[in-house]
């Protein structure tokens, strides 16, 4: 395909995303444009670079499997402004640890994320539920509701998929970190029982 | 050191793992040394580093108190003689700190996510509806995806009466069903029915029931009367079918 | 303002109109970007510029209500394949119930597939006028709308016309019974919804 073909296929793609409500996947391009995989990756390299930050009101982003056009982060405050959308709140630390849990171990039910927290989860499972970052899964074999992250929250955490997410062993103390809390476990056990 | 009470720690202990964290760490003593009331200041204290003081939390904290106030209280009594116990003191050592670690572990991803959703706050997407050329099916593009026996089949449970129940033993009362029935029948028949004409020679309280299944039909939009004068002629006008019975047979 | 100003507060003009389905007043871009008319005027200016037709995938179109994103015409191809899928899942027994109604005896009201029925049919109704399978023919001497199959129905339902409906005779459990099929249809209905 010739220069110009790509990037008049890039306006195309831009065009698609600009009306497509969710994140589209390669292959929907592919088939919506009638053309090769080759020729998509070409143009969507050419509406990258025409959208790069910076460039634009609109960056490309790829999240939840697809591409989505969105607006760059200097625009928020007047959008925000304009279409009355107040900030979405920030998670709480309940929220997120409980969205973490749900977002390594899916599908996981609720007492194995009240066992991992030591408190029950209920209130954080409800409201990740209800700001639709979390979604039920079925149930286990134990009839409990087991959980699954949802496309939004990729959506809203840049995530292109769920392998985007950092390996959960980087959150995982140094063993001194370890060696250390060990010791002091004990220790406070000894003090407990020699009063 | 009596393994029974770390145990015991294991069991009992249903508060938030981050406090026993910053407990252990930060204070350094034993529960049974830590008053009560430190506990609760110390809880306040952690709930306001989290900005945070929600109906969530004020449950977590009832639920730790409660679970202090019993474990408190079990390790003021004098112990008893412990039987053999599975667990030496280093493995349920071991054990909490396991669960500390794992629970750690999900903290820190959870602070990571926190940072992550900052970060992505800003780029904001658009959800308009389709412009209207789109949201028609394209026909061109359709092929056959249904069975149109379905549609006969479904007419023929639609056709289907249901089973008769004998009423013969019941006393002749006036049910609005069949004044209905008899209604809609006429208007079948006719386009214009006058009220007197049709029903004027049956008695008063089938008049009356009459009356109020016209009431029930206008509500349903499928007739409406009209009548000019106190006392004069009601007509009643029935809803004109659509023209033939489309492609029935 | 500065013409790196004009070129930035396009940007963010652009985002607004992005993230707008509405057309956005002037004012109401002044009001967002908290800026003065003539910078407005100068970035829409710039903007247009940028989105001229046959640049991008969107063009900038000012129409009654202000200004509005649009896809360039040479999309809406792609965007048809993409976006208009016809949607057919499996029939509901009350959406095939209450499609088979408006097939046969069509036109019909709302009223009356709801008599034949015997249960309320609004969901089904409008379920079935989303997918394209039925359409508003108008409205009865009483206000109730009427409805008719469409082609997309015929199409869909694998038929050359409405005169290939399959015969009901052969589903038909009182063959016997001359009565005209709307009539027969209303009469079972009212037998079933009478206690």
């Amino acid at each position: 395909m010739t220069e110009g073909g790509a990037a008049e296929l890039a306006r195309v793609v831009e065009a698609l995303l600009f009306l497509s409500p969710d994140p589209v996947p390669v292959g929907d391009l592919i088939d919506a444009c009638e053309v090769g995989e080759v020729q998509i990756r070409n143009a969507l390299d050419v509406l990258a670079e025409d959208l790069a930050p910076g460039r634009r009101g609109l960056v490309l982003r790829e999240v939840a499997g697809g591409f989505v056009l969105a607006t760059e982060p200097a625009a928020e405050h007047a959008a925000r402004r304009l279409l009355a959308r107040p900030k979405t709140p920030p998670l709480t630390a309940a929220q997120a640890e409980t969205l973490a849990i749900v977002a390594y171990l899916q599908p996981v039910s609720r007492p194995e994320i009240a066992r991992i927290r030591g408190v029950s989860s209920e209130s954080a499972v409800q409201t990740l539920g209800e700001r639709g970052l979390i979604e039920e899964a079925g149930r286990s074999r134990f009839g409990a509701v087991i959980y699954r992250t949802t496309e939004l929250f990729e959506r809203l955490f840049g995530l292109g998929s769920l392998e985007d997410l950092p390996d959960v062993s980087a959150f995982d103390p140094t063993p001194e970190d370890a060696a250390e809390l060990r010791e002091r476990l004990l220790r406070a056990g000894e003090q407990r029982a020699a009063p | 050191m009596r393994t029974a009470d770390l145990e015991l720690d294991l069991d009992v202990f249903a508060g938030p793992f981050d406090l026993l964290l910053a407990i252990v760490l930060r204070e350094e003593i034993s529960l049974l040394e830590v008053e009560l009331g430190a506990i609760v200041l110390a809880y306040m204290e952690h709930l306001d580093e989290e900005g945070e003081l929600d109906l969530e939390a004020a449950t977590e904290f009832l639920v730790l108190i409660a679970a202090l106030l019993e474990l408190k209280s079990r390790l003021m009594l004098p112990a008893e003689e412990e039987p053999e116990l599975d667990l030496g003191p280093e493995e349920a050592a071991d054990e909490l700190l396991a669960r500390m670690l794992e629970y750690r572990r999900y903290k820190d991803a959870g602070a990571e996510l926190s940072r992550r959703f900052a970060d992505n706050r800003p780029y904001l997407y658009r959800s308009a509806p389709l412009p209207p050329e789109l949201r028609r099916i394209s026909l061109e593009a359709s092929r056959q995806a249904y069975d149109p026996e379905r549609l006969g089949l479904a007419l023929g449970d639609l056709l289907t009466p249901p089973p008769v129940v004998d009423t013969s033993h019941i006393r002749p009362t006036v049910s609005l069903e069949l004044r209905l029935e008899v209604l809609r029948g006429l208007l079948l028949r006719a386009s214009r029915i006058d009220f007197d004409e049709a029903f004027g020679a049956e008695d008063r309280l089938t008049q009356a029931v009459t009356i109020f299944a016209l009431l029930e039909m206008h509500k349903k939009g499928e007739a409406t009367w009209s009548q000019r004068e106190n006392f004069g002629p009601i007509e009643i006008t029935g809803e004109r079918r659509g023209a033939g019975s489309g492609a029935a047979r």
